[in-house]
C-alpha cells in the first residue's frame, strides 16, 4: 500500500496533488506540500543516511531547518549537496539520495539564475508564527512599511495582515550593523524541472529596517540517552507537526519520552490518531500537567531510557525496568529560543535556568523579541537530564551531525580542555551543516556536567551568519560572466573589434593590444605597428588615458604642490611632462599638464590611475588646502583621443585640419592649439610617447569613432596602421619612458627612474619631497632604471627575470642587484633589448651584468634607459 | 553593512564610501624641518583605538566630500563630530 | 594527490592551564600560535622555562582560530623569502618536532595571475625566490588546469586566468592543532600557560617595562614579550609606545564537507579569491579584508558575496556549495604588509606585530626568531630586517605587491 | 560643420531595448537620450549668483534636489557643484577670479531613461530608498558596479546619467535584470 503512514488530512498538504520521487533506488510518492521528510515518513521511511564518522545509521528527528541528522544529496532535477529533507519540498521528478555525511559536488556547470534586491522598510518582522503575526499586524499602519519574512511556504488559508508585505520561503540568515538583514528566498526549487528558466532560483534579499521584530520561535531539544541516535528517534513536537501539517503518523508504537509537560498534546494527538502511546516522564512523581484540555497522566514517572533495540529502526526500549516494544522514540527535552539572529546583531544572551536555555538580554540595534523566542509560554523545565556516566557515554549523543557522544566531551575535558570553544574543536561539535542549533546547549550541558560546573558558566559558542546553509552561487548573485566587473570601453572600440584586435584588460577597460592581420602572430603584427610608427604614419586609441579639468584662481599653485616640477610657469597654450609622488616620495602617477588658460589646465594620468588621481587631488584640496580656490572634474569620457605618430603623421594632419598651421614653428613641440580635424572641433597636443613627431587629437567622445575613420582615411595614402598598447609599450620603452605600474612597484622614486630633471629645483615644498631625503630613500646605490642590451641580440629577456653580478650563482641566498621590469624585441633597433631596476644601475653603465632566468645565466650590457634617438632628433618628425 | 551618514547627502551604504583613517593628522607645516623620525611619524604613524575613534571618510560615490565621523570599532557605532 | 579524509587523532592529555606566578623571567602577552611557537622554542632552543604565556581568552582563540591556514614561503624580497622559508622548513619537521598530528598537507599553492602586469610580477616574484632557496615555478593555463583540474582557465572569462606561480612544498595544516602541539610541547618544558588572564597594563621604573597587570594580578618579568597580532596596538598603548599597526577585519568562511574535489591551494589576488579543502572535507576559504578599521570580530557581507562571485567564476564547479558559517578575525596591518618584529626602545619590551594576514604560516619560523631575540637581546639575522626603524629610514619591505590581501 | 557623424554610448542597444518594451508589455521602458547637454558648474557662495546668471537659472541649495527651469534641470551635486542638464547655446565663459567655475561635460555622460517599473528594476542594484526620495530628487549613487547619477526627470520617469565608458556595461546588466519581466 502507497503511503501507509498517511492520516488524515495535514493541513499544508494537497491530497488531489500526487507526486511521485526516487529515494536512493526506491520510487515512491507524496503529495504537493509534503516536504521530502514528510513524504518518506508517510511511506515509512525513517532511516535516510549514515552519520559521518560512525556510519550509523540516521533517521529523521525534525520537521524543519534545525534537522540535525536526515542529510540528502539531490540529484534532480540539478545536483546539490546535503540538504536536510526536512526542508526540500517535494516536487514531481525528485531524485534525492542518502547522504554519508559528505556532499558531492556537480560538474555540470549550474544553469540557474540568482539575483539580489534591496528592499527597505519601517518594520522587519523575522517569523510568521503567532507571535509574528500579531507584531505584524500591529505594526501594519498607513505609510509605515511592514515586511513579514517566513522560511515556510505559504500554508494554505494562511492570512497576510493588510497592509504588510509578506515574503515566503525565505529564510533570515543575516543581522549585520544597522539593522541590516539579509535573506535568501528560494523562487523555484519547490517546482523542480518546472521552474522557468528565465526565473531566479534564488534570490538574497538585502533589507535595510528601521526596526526589526524577532518572532524566530524555539527549537525542541532532545535528551541524551545510549544509542539515543537510532532511526525513530524525534522530537516530539516534529511528530505532531507532522501529523497536524502533513498528515502523516510517525509510528504507530510510540513511547513519549519527555522533561516537561509540552510533549502530553503530542500523545494526546497521536493516540486519537491511532497510534498506541507510553508517555514516560523525566520527573519524578510528576503527573505532567498539560497546557489545556483532559490529561492523559504520564504511565512512566522519574524516568530513564537506559537501552535501545534496533539498528536501522528502534524496535524496543528499555524503561527503568520494563522494555516496551516501539516503533518511534518522541523525545521532549525543553526548547531552546532561535536566537542566531538576535546574537549576530549584538544581542547579549543570558542563560534562564528554569527554562535551561539562553533569553535575550539586551541589543544595541532596534530589536524586539517575542513569543517563545522571548521565552514565552516555555515548558520551564530547566536542562535535560543527562545519564550516570557509563560504558554506553560513547553511544550516547550529543550532536549527532558531527557523531559526538558524551564520552567524546569528556575525553575533551580530560585532556585538560576547559573551555566550550576548545571542546568545540576538540570534539567538531556544532559544526555541521545545522551549526548546533538543536545540540549546542546539549553539548554545554555535558561540558557542565565533566567540569562540575554549570551551563550557565560554561556558556554557548558564538552564532555566525549564515542561519541556515547558502550556496556559494546565490551570494555570487547575477555579478557573472561578463557582469562580474564592469567592461569599459571606448568609443573606437567597434572598430577595433571589427578590425580583429585582440585585447588586453588594463584595469577594467578593454584596450587595442594589437590588430593581427592574417597569418601574423603577435610578434609580427607587433613588429608592423612599430615599423609603421618609426618610419611612416600609425595611430593609437588613447582615449583610456585619465584627463581632469583643474581650474581656479589657484589652479597653478595647487599643481605646483602636487607635482615634483613647477605648473605654474607654464605659459598658456603649452604643455609639459609631470610626475606626482605620494607622501612617501614614491611616484604615484605621471602625465601631462596643458596650461588652458591663466586659471586653467587640463592634466592627463595613465589610464589605471584617473580616478586614483582625481580623489587625490579632492583629498589634498578638502582636507588640508580648502583655501586654495581649485575645481577639480574628470572629463576623461568626455574626450575621445587618437594619437597620430610618426614622421608621416604632420602630412595626414594637415590633410583633415586644413586651419592649423602643422609646420614646427607654427605649432611646437609640448604645444596645444583648438582646432577642426575632419570637420570636428577638436583640440590637438603635440606631445610623444614614442620619440616620433606625433599629436595627440582630442574630440568630444561621441564623435570619437567618426574621427577615428576619417583618419584611416586621410592616412590611406601614407599606409597608415593602427597600433595597439604592446607596441606603444615596445615604442615608449626603446625612448626609456618608464611605465607607472609596470617599470615601478611603489618602491620607486623620481630619481630612480632617472626623473631628477623632473623634480624642481627650488626649494618650494611638493608632496612627498620630504621623503626622498630620507636616509634610505637618498642612498646613492638605490635601484636605479636602466637599459639592457643581452649580448645575443636574439635573446628575449623575460620580464622579471633578475639582475646579478656574476657568474656562476653560488648557493642560495643569492643577493641580487635587480630585475627586468620591461622586455622586448625592437625593429628600430633589430634587437632585443630590456629595462630594468638595478642597484647603482647608472654607475654600472657599460659593465657586464648577468640576468637569471630559472638558473640559466644570460650576460647582458647595461646601458642608459634611452636605446633609440638618444638625441631626440626625430621628435619633429 | 554600516549605514554611513554623510552630512551632505544623508544615511548611505559603506559601500558608496572611501575610507580615510585617523581624523586631525595635519600635514606638517615645514616638512624640511623635521627629523627623520618626526617624518616618519608622520607617514606611517595612526591611532589605532579599540571604542571609540575620529576617523575620515569621503563620500566618493556620492558628492565626493570628505568628513570626520566618530565610530566604535567595536559595535561599528557612528556619530557626527561636535 | 586528493586530500585524505582520515579523522585525525585526539590526543587524551593536553597542557596544563595553571594560576600564574607573581614573577618570571619572560612574560609573553598573547597566547596565539606565535606566542605558544616562542614560548616553546625557548624553552626547547633556550633552556629558557621561567616563562609565563597570557591569554586574555581561551588559548588561541583569536587569529589561530580563525585563518585559512595557508602555508607558504613564495614572498617577493629576500628578507620576507628568508623568514619565511625558514618558516616552511620547521613547519616540514613540525609533527615529529612536537610529537603531535598537525595535519600539515603540502599539497602546493597556485598564486593566479590575471593581468599582463600580475603575469610580470609573477615571473618576478618565481626568479627572486629561486634565487633564495624557495622553491618557486611559472605555470602556463594548461599546467594550472593539470595542478587543479576544477579551476576554469577558459579565455573567456572576465579576469581569465593567464598563468600562475607554484609552490609545491607549501600547503596547509590544522590550525588548532598547531597551537595544541605548541602549547601541549610548552607546558610540558615547564611553561606556565594561563588562559582567562588579560593584561590591563604595564609596570614601568626608569623607562624599563619591569611587569605586567593583569586580571589576575600583577606580574614582574625580566622581559615582556608581545605577541597579541590585532591587539598591539591597545597594548602598546598603555606604555605609550605608538606603532604603525592598523587593525581591520579579515572575513573567511566554511562550506559543508564535500567529498574530495580541491587537490591543492588556489589564491587570487585579483579576485580576492583564496581557498582549499581541508582534510576533513569543508571548503575552506578567505575574503578580503575590511577596508575599515575594526576590533569586532565580524565582517560586511558584500565582502563575502564578491568574493564568492569571483570563486563561482574562478571555480563553477562550487555554484552548489553552502555557505555554513563566516567570521572575521583581526589583522593588524603595517604600512609595507610586512611584519615588526625586535625591540621597541623600551628596555624590557619586545614586539612581534603587523604580520597582517601572514602570521599563520609564519607560526613555527617567528616563534624561532622571536625567542632567539628575547633570549639574546638582539634579533635573531631572519627578523633583523623587520625592525620598527625602517619606517624612519624609509627602508620599507614591501609585500603588498606579493602579498596584497591573499596570504 | 558636415552633418551629424555623432555616435551614442548605447546607440547599439536601441533593439534591445525596444525588445524589452513588447516584452514586458509596455510595463518596462529603457531608453537612451542621447547627447544631452551637461555643464558641471562649480561655485563659492559668494559667487553663486554670478555663476547662476551665467548659466541662466537658479541652482539647488538642498542637497540632492533638482531645479527645473525651461528644458534645463540643474542638480544638487555636492555643496559647490551642480550639474546643468539640458538647453543648448554657447558654453558660458567664465572671468578671471570669478569664484565660479564650469565644465562642459556634455560628452562625458549619457542619459538612459527607465520608465514603469523603474523603481522595482533599480532596486536589483541600488541600495537607495527610492519610495522616499521625494519631489525633484537626484542622487550620485552606485548601480551595480557603476557610478551614476539618478534624477526625477518626468512623472513615472527615472533618468541615469552613467559615464560613456560604463554605458554598455550598465545596459547589459539593466536588460539582463529585466530578464524576468521578458520571460
Amino acid at each position: 500500500m502507497s503511503q501507509p503512514f498517511r492520516h488524515g488530512d495535514g493541513d499544508r498538504i494537497d491530497r488531489t496533488r500526487p507526486l511521485t520521487f526516487r529515494f536512493g533506488d526506491r520510487v515512491l510518492t507524496g503529495f504537493g506540500g509534503d516536504t521530502l521528510a514528510s513524504a518518506l515518513l508517510a511511506n515509512g521511511v525513517h532511516e535516510v543516511g549514515r552519520s559521518v564518522d560512525l556510519g550509523r545509521p540516521r533517521g529523521i528527528v525534525a520537521a524543519g531547518v534545525e534537522e540535525p541528522s536526515a542529510l540528502v544529496q539531490i540529484e534532480a532535477p540539478f545536483p546539490e549537496p546535503m540538504l536536510t529533507a526536512t526542508t526540500v519540498e517535494l516536487y514531481d521528478g525528485l531524485v534525492a539520495q542518502p547522504l554519508a555525511g559528505r556532499g558531492l559536488l556537480s560538474s555540470e556547470p549550474d544553469p540557474a539564475r540568482y539575483d539580489a534586491v534591496w528592499a527597505h522598510c519601517e518594520v522587519l518582522v523575522v517569523g510568521a508564527g503567532p507571535a509574528g503575526l500579531a507584531a505584524a499586524t500591529d505594526a501594519a499602519r498607513p505609510g509605515q512599511r511592514v515586511m513579514l519574512v517566513d522560511e515556510r511556504p505559504p500554508g494554505p488559508g494562511e492570512a497576510t495582515p493588510a497592509g504588510v508585505r509578506r515574503l515566503s520561503r525565505t529564510t533570515v540568515v543575516g543581522y549585520y550593523d544597522d539593522n541590516f538583514l539579509v535573506a535568501i528566498e528560494r523562487r523555484t526549487d519547490h517546482l523542480g524541472p518546472a521552474a522557468p528558466p528565465n526565473a531566479a532560483r534564488q534570490r538574497v534579499w538585502r533589507i535595510r529596517a528601521g526596526r526589526v521584530v524577532l518572532a524566530t520561535g524555539a527549537h525542541e531539544r532532545s535528551i541524551p540517552f545510549p544509542d539515543n541516535d537510532r532511526p525513530g528517534i524525534m522530537l516530539a513536537g516534529a511528530a505532531l507537526t507532522y501529523l497536524r501539517c502533513y498528515g502523516v503518523l510517525v509510528g504507530r508504537r510510540a513511547l513519549v519520552y519527555t522533561t516537561n509537560d509540552s510533549a502530553y498534546p503530542v500523545a494526546d494527538a497521536l493516540r486519537s490518531a491511532g497510534a498506541e502511546v507510553v508517555v514516560a516522564d523525566t520527573r519524578l512523581g510528576s503527573r505532567g500537567v498539560p497546557p489545556a484540555g483532559n490529561p492523559p497522566a504520564a504511565d512512566l514517572t522519574g524516568a530513564r531510557i537506559t537501552e535501545v533495540f534496533g539498528e536501522q529502526r528502534v524496535i524496543c526500549v528499555r524503561v527503568g525496568d520494563r522494555r516496551l516494544d516501539v516503533d518511534v522514540v518522541l523525545v521532549s527535552g525543553g526548547f531552546n529560543p532561535v536566537l542566531h539572529l538576535y546574537s549576530q546583531a549584538g544581542g547579549r544572551l543570558r542563560y534562564d535556568e528554569d527554562l535551561g536555555a539562553l533569553l535575550p538580554d539586551g541589543c544595541r540595534q532596534r530589536v524586539d523579541v517575542v513569543g517563545t523566542a522571548a521565552g514565552e509560554g516555555l515548558p520551564r523545565c530547566g536542562p535535560p537530564p543527562l545519564p550516570e556516566p557509563s560504558a554506553a557515554d560513547s553511544r550516547t549523543f550529543v550532536d549527532l551531525a558531527r557523531d559526538v557522544t558524551i564520552a567524546d566531551v569528556r575525553r575533551a575535558t580530560s585532556a585538560g580542555l576547559r573551555s566550550v570553544e576548545h571542546i568545540k574543536r576538540y570534539t567538531t561539535a556544532g559544526t555541521a551543516h545545522d551549526q548546533g542549533k538543536t545540540s549546542g546547549l546539549l553539548t554545554s550541558a555535558a561540558v557542565a556536567a565533566a567540569l562540575g560546573s554549570s551551563a550557565a558558566e560554561v556558556g554557548v559558542t558564538t552564532a555566525r551568519p549564515p542561519y541556515v546553509p547558502v550556496a556559494f552561487a546565490t551570494l555570487a548573485g547575477r555579478d557573472r560572466g561578463d557582469l562580474f566587473d564592469p567592461i569599459r570601453i571606448t568609443p573606437m572600440h567597434g572598430w577595433h573589434v571589427a578590425h580583429g584586435a585582440t585585447f588586453e584588460n588594463v584595469g577594467q577597460w578593454k584596450r587595442a593590444w594589437y590588430y593581427p592581420r592574417e597569418g601574423e602572430d603577435m610578434a609580427a603584427a607587433v613588429a608592423r605597428e612599430c615599423r609603421a610608427a618609426r618610419t611612416g604614419v600609425a595611430m593609437m586609441d588613447v582615449s583610456t588615458l585619465g584627463k581632469i579639468d583643474v581650474q581656479g584662481p589657484d589652479a597653478a599653485e595647487f599643481l605646483d604642490r602636487l607635482y615634483t616640477n613647477l605648473m605654474s610657469t607654464l605659459s598658456v597654450g603649452t604643455v609639459r611632462y609631470g610626475v606626482m609622488c605620494g607622501v612617501d616620495g614614491m611616484v604615484l602617477d605621471d602625465g601631462t599638464a596643458a596650461r588652458l588658460g591663466p586659471e586653467r589646465y587640463l592634466v592627463t594620468t595613465t589610464t589605471g590611475n584617473a580616478a586614483l588621481v582625481l580623489d587625490w587631488m579632492e583629498e589634498w584640496l578638502q582636507t588640508e588646502w580648502p583655501r586654495l580656490r581649485v575645481w577639480c572634474t574628470s572629463v576623461t569620457e568626455q574626450w575621445a583621443t587618437v594619437a597620430l605618430v610618426g614622421p608621416a603623421a604632420r602630412g595626414v594632419l594637415a590633410r583633415v585640419a586644413p586651419d592649423l598651421a602643422v609646420d614646427t614653428a607654427s605649432f611646437p613641440f609640448m604645444r596645444w592649439r583648438d582646432t577642426t580635424v575632419a570637420g570636428l572641433p577638436a583640440r590637438v597636443f603635440r606631445i610623444s610617447f614614442s620619440g616620433e613627431l606625433a599629436y595627440e587629437i582630442n574630440v568630444a567622445s561621441w564623435n570619437g569613432h567618426a574621427l577615428w575613420e576619417e583618419l584611416v582615411a586621410a592616412g590611406a595614402a601614407d599606409g597608415i596602421v593602427p597600433y595597439g598598447t604592446e607596441a606603444m609599450h615596445v615604442l615608449r620603452a626603446e625612448k626609456g619612458y618608464p611605465i607607472v605600474g609596470q617599470d615601478t612597484d611603489g618602491t620607486v622614486t623620481p630619481d630612480d627612474l632617472g626623473l631628477g630633471w623632473a623634480i624642481r629645483k627650488s626649494d618650494k615644498d611638493f608632496v612627498g619631497r620630504r621623503s626622498l631625503s630620507r636616509p634610505d630613500t637618498a642612498r646613492p646605490d638605490r635601484k636605479q632604471l636602466v637599459g639592457l642590451l643581452p649580448e645575443d641580440p636574439a635573446r628575449h629577456l623575460v620580464e622579471g627575470a633578475h639582475i646579478v653580478e656574476r657568474a656562476p650563482l653560488g648557493p642560495p641566498p643569492v643577493p641580487y642587484l635587480g630585475h627586468v621590469t620591461s622586455s622586448y624585441f625592437s625593429v628600430a633597433l633589430d634587437r632585443t633589448f630590456a629595462l630594468a631596476l638595478v642597484a647603482s644601475g647608472r654607475q654600472r653603465i657599460g659593465t657586464r651584468l648577468f640576468a637569471t632566468l630559472d638558473g640559466e645565466l644570460i650576460p647582458v650590457e647595461v646601458t642608459g634607459p634611452v636605446l633609440y634617438d638618444p638625441k631626440g632628433a626625430r621628435r619633429d618628425g | 553593512m554600516m549605514l554611513i551618514t554623510c552630512p551632505w547627502c544623508g544615511p548611505r551604504i559603506e559601500i558608496e564610501f572611501h575610507y580615510g583613517g585617523e581624523a586631525g593628522v595635519a600635514y606638517p607645516e615645514n616638512p624640511a624641518e623635521l627629523s627623520h623620525e618626526e617624518w616618519g611619524r608622520y607617514l606611517f604613524v595612526r591611532a589605532n583605538p579599540k571604542g571609540e575613534f575620529f576617523e575620515r571618510w569621503c563620500h566618493s560615490a556620492g558628492c565626493r566630500r570628505w568628513f570626520d565621523l566618530r565610530r566604535d570599532t567595536v559595535t561599528h557605532e557612528t556619530g557626527s563630530i561636535g | 594527490m586528493l586530500n585524505t579524509l582520515a579523522e585525525p587523532s585526539r590526543p587524551d592529555r593536553l597542557w596544563r592551564s595553571v594560576e600564574p606566578r607573581r614573577r618570571y623571567q619572560v612574560v609573553i602577552v598573547g597566547g596565539g600560535g606565535h606566542g605558544l611557537a616562542t614560548a616553546y622554542y625557548l624553552a626547547r632552543n633556550h633552556g629558557i622555562t621561567d616563562v609565563a604565556l597570557l591569554e586574555r581568552g581561551w588559548l588561541a582563540g583569536g587569529n589561530m582560530a580563525r585563518n585559512t591556514t595557508i602555508i607558504r614561503s613564495n614572498y617577493l624580497w629576500e628578507a620576507s623569502a628568508g623568514i619565511y622559508e625558514h618558516s616552511l622548513k620547521l613547519w616540514e619537521g613540525l609533527e615529529e618536532t612536537l610529537g603531535y598530528p598537525i595535519l600539515f598537507s603540502q599539497r602546493g599553492v597556485l598564486n593566479l595571475a590575471h593581468s599582463p602586469q600580475e603575469v610580470r610580477d609573477s615571473m618576478r616574484r618565481v626568479q627572486a625566490n629561486r634565487l633564495a632557496g624557495v622553491d618557486a615555478q611559472w605555470l602556463e593555463p594548461a599546467d594550472v588546469a593539470e595542478v587543479c583540474p576544477i579551476v576554469n582557465v577558459s579565455p573567456q572569462v572576465r579576469y581569465p586566468v593567464l598563468g600562475a606561480t607554484f609552490q609545491p612544498r607549501a600547503g596547509i595544516a590544522k590550525h588548532d592543532y598547531v597551537a595544541w602541539g605548541f602549547a601541549r610541547a610548552a607546558s610540558d618544558l615547564g611553561v606556565d600557560i594561563v588562559e582567562n588572564c588579560e593584561v590591563t597594563g604595564f609596570d614601568v621604573r626608569a623607562g624599563r617595562v619591569t611587569g605586567v597587570r593583569t586580571t589576575r594580578g600583577d606580574i614582574a618579568a625580566e622581559t615582556v614579550a608581545l605577541s597579541a597580532a590585532g591587539h598591539t596596538s591597545v597594548l602598546a598603548d598603555m606604555v605609550g609606545l605608538r606603532l604603525p599597526l592598523q587593525s581591520h577585519p579579515l572575513q573567511a568562511l566554511v562550506s559543508e564537507l564535500l567529498q574530495p574535489v580541491h587537490p591543492t591551494v588556489v589564491m587570487s589576488n585579483a579576485v580576492h579569491v583564496y581557498v582549499s579543502q581541508a582534510h576533513k572535507g569543508e571548503l575552506v576559504m578567505g575574503a578580503g579584508i575590511d577596508a575599515y578599521n575594526s576590533y569586532s570580530q565580524r565582517g560586511a557581507i558584500h565582502i563575502i558575496e564578491r568574493q564568492l562571485a569571483a570563486a563561482v567564476e574562478l571555480f563553477p564547479v562550487f555554484a552548489r556549495a553552502h555557505v555554513l558559517r563566516t567570521w572575521a578575525g583581526i589583522v593588524d596591518v603595517s604600512p609595507d604588509a610586512s611584519p615588526i618584529v625586535g625591540l621597541t626602545g623600551i628596555d624590557g619590551l619586545l614586539v612581534n606585530c603587523g604580520w597582517g594576514t601572514g602570521g599563520f604560516k609564519a607560526t613555527p619560523g617567528v616563534g624561532w626568531c622571536y625567542a632567539h631575540t628575547i633570549a639574546n637581546g638582539e634579533p635573531h639575522p631572519l627578523n633583523a630586517p623587520f625592525t620598527l626603524d625602517r619606517f624612519t629610514s624609509g627602508a620599507l619591505i614591501d609585500e603588498h605587491g606579493a602579498a596584497a590581501v591573499a596570504h | 560643420m558636415t552633418a551629424d557623424r555623432r555616435r551614442s554610448p548605447l546607440g547599439g542597444f536601441a533593439t534591445a531595448f525596444a525588445r524589452l518594451d513588447t516584452g514586458s508589455g509596455g510595463r518596462l521602458r529603457i531608453a537612451e537620450r542621447p547627447y544631452p547637454r551637461q555643464l558641471d558648474v562649480r561655485a563659492e557662495p559668494t559667487a553663486r549668483a554670478a555663476a547662476e546668471a551665467a548659466v541662466g537659472m537658479a541652482l539647488p541649495s538642498t542637497p540632492n534636489r533638482i531645479n527645473r527651469s525651461g528644458d534645463r534641470t540643474a542638480l544638487w551635486l555636492g555643496p559647490d557643484e551642480w550639474l546643468v542638464v539640458g538647453g543648448g547655446g554657447d558654453v558660458p565663459a567664465v572671468p578671471e577670479s570669478a569664484g565660479w567655475g564650469l565644465v562642459d561635460v556634455s560628452a562625458q555622460r549619457t542619459a538612459v531613461v527607465l520608465s514603469g517599473t523603474a523603481v522595482e528594476l533599480l532596486a536589483y542594484g541600488c541600495a537607495l530608498d527610492l519610495d522616499r526620495m521625494g519631489p525633484d530628487w537626484c542622487a550620485q549613487t552606485t548601480l551595480a558596479r557603476a557610478g551614476v547619477i539618478l534624477w526625477d526627470s518626468a512623472t513615472d520617469e527615472i533618468c541615469v546619467l552613467v559615464r560613456a565608458s560604463f554605458a554598455a556595461y550598465l545596459a547589459a546588466w539593466l536588460l539582463d535584470a529585466a530578464t524576468e519581466l521578458i520571460g
